[in-house]
């Protein structure tokens, strides 16, 4: 068994037009830019993927990653907790404009309702957000005396993640809080693809300490040195390049 | 009473079904021998619900580590590439449609797919294990069993009498006399041992047996 | 206008609060500067909701890790005894009661304990984050704001009007003026700035303050 | 702050007559024998603790552990998956003669109500156990066309878990197969208390390897070469000590 992918190219080849897409990283950190970039790649190319449902913490920041995706008029709506930014406008101006849906979810819910989408949970019951607008619509039970809401789960035909360490089964580790909602998405997509910093022989990885075990992953594409969301934006990098 | 396979022969007809790179967790006791049986060239990886990925045999008697243990409690070895996880997370990968096949044994089985394999009724202590999360989590459910109890009575029936495991979850039966698929809720017969006629193997089955096609000969090797 | 405490000062008295060993979600933004004002002696663990348990303070300019950040996606460095985990688990920390207290910013807060924090009203682009999953959270919520808005408005209300964050919430309110704790869908006047009479608090109050027992002095160096 | 307890006599103290308790382990693989012989000592001691409802995947093995702790009569109640084992006679016996209470339950829904306990989850909802009799009683919901039993949420007022490294803040890692359900077990208790064979300086543990972090862990006690519940069996070992 071997899962590696020799080229991002052919890791977001898949992705059709109307998915649902899991993008890992909690701004910056764990996003996996390299993976997004190729899809924009693709998009500009061949027209296709559009009308992606996004589903991240986030709705970008600056111009690359995330927000390049919405730049370019890729993404139909966004599942997020916090879609505001330091750089807010793409996602803003669309948003505003009524370009743009927007599913706004407590971020712990969020990555309770990924979770129990990987984990064959088709409902569960949180007190978060009892009593708010966020809970509008949502059925409400009692439970020892106590309001909870209904949630659902959350699936995605695609997950897009980064890790650091992957192995051939690939088995997953992640670099300190790069890990963020990155193992949560791979359980709950039906086509995990990520790109690693380092692929390993089998073996490369100590069984005990494997984060995201080889089960819930489809494909592992090496990106040696990935670029880091932050760093970019600081830098003021556009995605695809434009001239100053 | 016509020739039958051993337990070792349906374990290796159903490990002939195991596609390369699937993910397989076997049930505890019979169906662990389906391991054995991996056609050549192809690599399957194995799952136990105590919480290990990627595991290989047993280790020679006397260089057991108890801490590395699969459901069944037995010892076995990890092969490279394997990970550990919490019981939870394991139950991620099974109610979570995770596993390709998970290969159990029967106590019944109905022509719906329900499935009795947990319990023989009210006496004694019950247990029931992981089997009920396994049948409506794995995406495909197969058993593996002898074609009839050790009376002589038929365990693919109409309907379950014994405790359910499971509600219409079996897909494909590997029994002692014939391979048979679960389909809009009847029992389909795709293979069947050479030795024994259609007739006899109904009579020795609790609900009709239906036809979908030609029934290939069920031939296994000595094993 | 009376005196008041600046931000700082405000952190300053809810960090004498956090008892030694206590674990600690501080909310983006103002609430972090709590964390400066750790009384000697005391060690509490603070939690972030992207998944590090036991950061330190901010690393020096050029020394960032982006790989290494908080909520508020500010980069942080490591103290020995840390740990990395994903998001459910960090909300299971959160939502299971494994918090000591989380202390949060306020639009408003109600005397009933509601707290308004994460939503002016319909424009813009709303944002929550993991506010509301801290709320019902954390064993205990406080709050550390202005007594007032920018334009001198009451934020401690009969009732919020502005979108909840919460229900019944809130335990005990710093302000730049006074410690108030809501007990009994009641605000009740813990302790205020020796140069502001009850009456000018009350002024500034949008909800009646209660008494029970003495009122002490809020009294906070300059930090 | 430092959470190590210095006996097993002090750390098995606060379980009092009736509780409820988490013990960690699958058979002997992670189970913690000398926390619960400390508890049995005390037992015999004090005449407490008894009337404990223990939540474990099976009943015990033996004469050791679990079994012994059903022995001397300080279980009024087990919740478990698989309470058969090759030497059932201890809790088997109880159980025919109506002197120890059962609650029978799927070893994926007894997982997952113990992660919900610990996160905060009241109730979800599985396919587990739909259409059986372990689902009678309990409420049926469909979801998307699928029929599914709703589970509630276990917690314990006390944990007793085996870990192998600790550290002062109760930052935990398991051997091999022995993490099982002890992490789980760790979230839902109030009082989660671990032996752990190697107790470490705080930074002694990687923060990425940490399996469960301090914050669910309230004690630790160092047990060096615990002993292994399949060898003690192997060695038809008693507990505490027959004259044979």
């Amino acid at each position: 068994m071997d899962k590696r992918i020799p080229t991002l190219a052919e890791a977001v080849a898949g992705i059709a037009d109307g998915a649902t897409v899991m993008i890992g990283g909690f701004g910056g950190s764990g996003a996996p830019i390299e993976l997004i970039h190729a899809l924009i790649d693709r998009f500009l190319a061949t027209g296709s993927p559009k009308n992606l449902t996004v589903i991240n913490n986030n709705a970008g920041n600056g111009h690359v990653g995330i927000a390049a995706l919405i730049e370019q008029g890729m993404v139909a709506k966004m599942i997020c907790s916090f879609p505001r930014s330091a750089d807010p406008k793409v996602f803003t101006d669309l948003y505003l404009a009524g370009k743009i849906e927007l599913e706004l979810v407590p971020q712990g819910t969020l990555a309770e309702r990924i979770r129990a989408g990987g984990a064959g949970i088709p409902a569960f019951y949180t007190p978060t957000s009892y009593g708010t607008d966020l809970a509008k619509g949502k059925p409400v039970e009692t439970f020892d005396g106590r309001p909870y809401v209904q949630e659902r789960w959350l699936k995605a035909d695609h997950a897009l993640l980064k890790a650091e360490l992957g192995d051939h089964y690939g088995n997953l580790t992640y670099r300190m809080a790069a890990r963020n909602f990155n193992p949560l998405m791979a359980m709950a997509a039906a086509n995990t693809i990520v790109q690693v910093s380092h692929a390993v022989e089998p073996g490369g990885i100590e069984p005990e300490q494997v984060i995201t075990p080889g089960i819930f992953v489809q494909g592992i594409v090496e990106v040696p040195h990935p670029a880091q969301e932050e760093e970019l934006n600081r830098a003021d990098a556009h995605y695809p390049e434009v001239a100053q | 009473m016509t020739d039958k396979l051993s337990n070792a022969q349906i374990a290796w007809r159903a490990a002939q079904d195991i596609a390369d790179g699937a993910y397989v967790n076997l049930g505890i006791g019979f169906p662990e021998m389906v391991a054995k049986f991996q056609p050549p060239g192809r690599e399957a990886v194995f799952h136990t619900e105590n919480g290990v990925l990627g595991f290989g045999e047993a280790p020679k008697p006397g260089e057991e580590d108890w801490d590395l243990i699969n459901a069944g409690k037995k010892a076995i070895t990890l092969k490279p590439g394997s990970a550990f996880f919490h019981h939870a997370d394991s139950f991620a990968m099974v109610r979570g449609g995770h596993l390709d096949v998970a290969i159990l044994g029967a106590y019944q089985v109905a022509q719906n797919g329900d499935l009795a394999n947990w319990s023989t009724g009210p006496k004694g202590v019950p247990a029931v294990g992981g089997a009920m999360d396994l049948v409506h989590g794995a995406r495909r459910v197969a058993v593996i069993t002898d074609h009839v109890t050790k009376d002589g009575k038929p365990k693919l029936l109409e309907a379950c009498t014994l405790p359910l495991t499971g509600v219409g979850c079996v897909t494909r039966v590997y029994t002692s006399l014939a391979v048979i698929d679960i389909e809009g809720g009847k029992f389909v017969l795709r293979e069947k041992l050479p030795s024994i006629s259609f007739d006899e193997l109904q009579a020795l089955t609790g609900a009709t047996l239906h036809l979908d096609g030609p029934v290939a000969d069920l031939i296994v090797p000595e094993v």
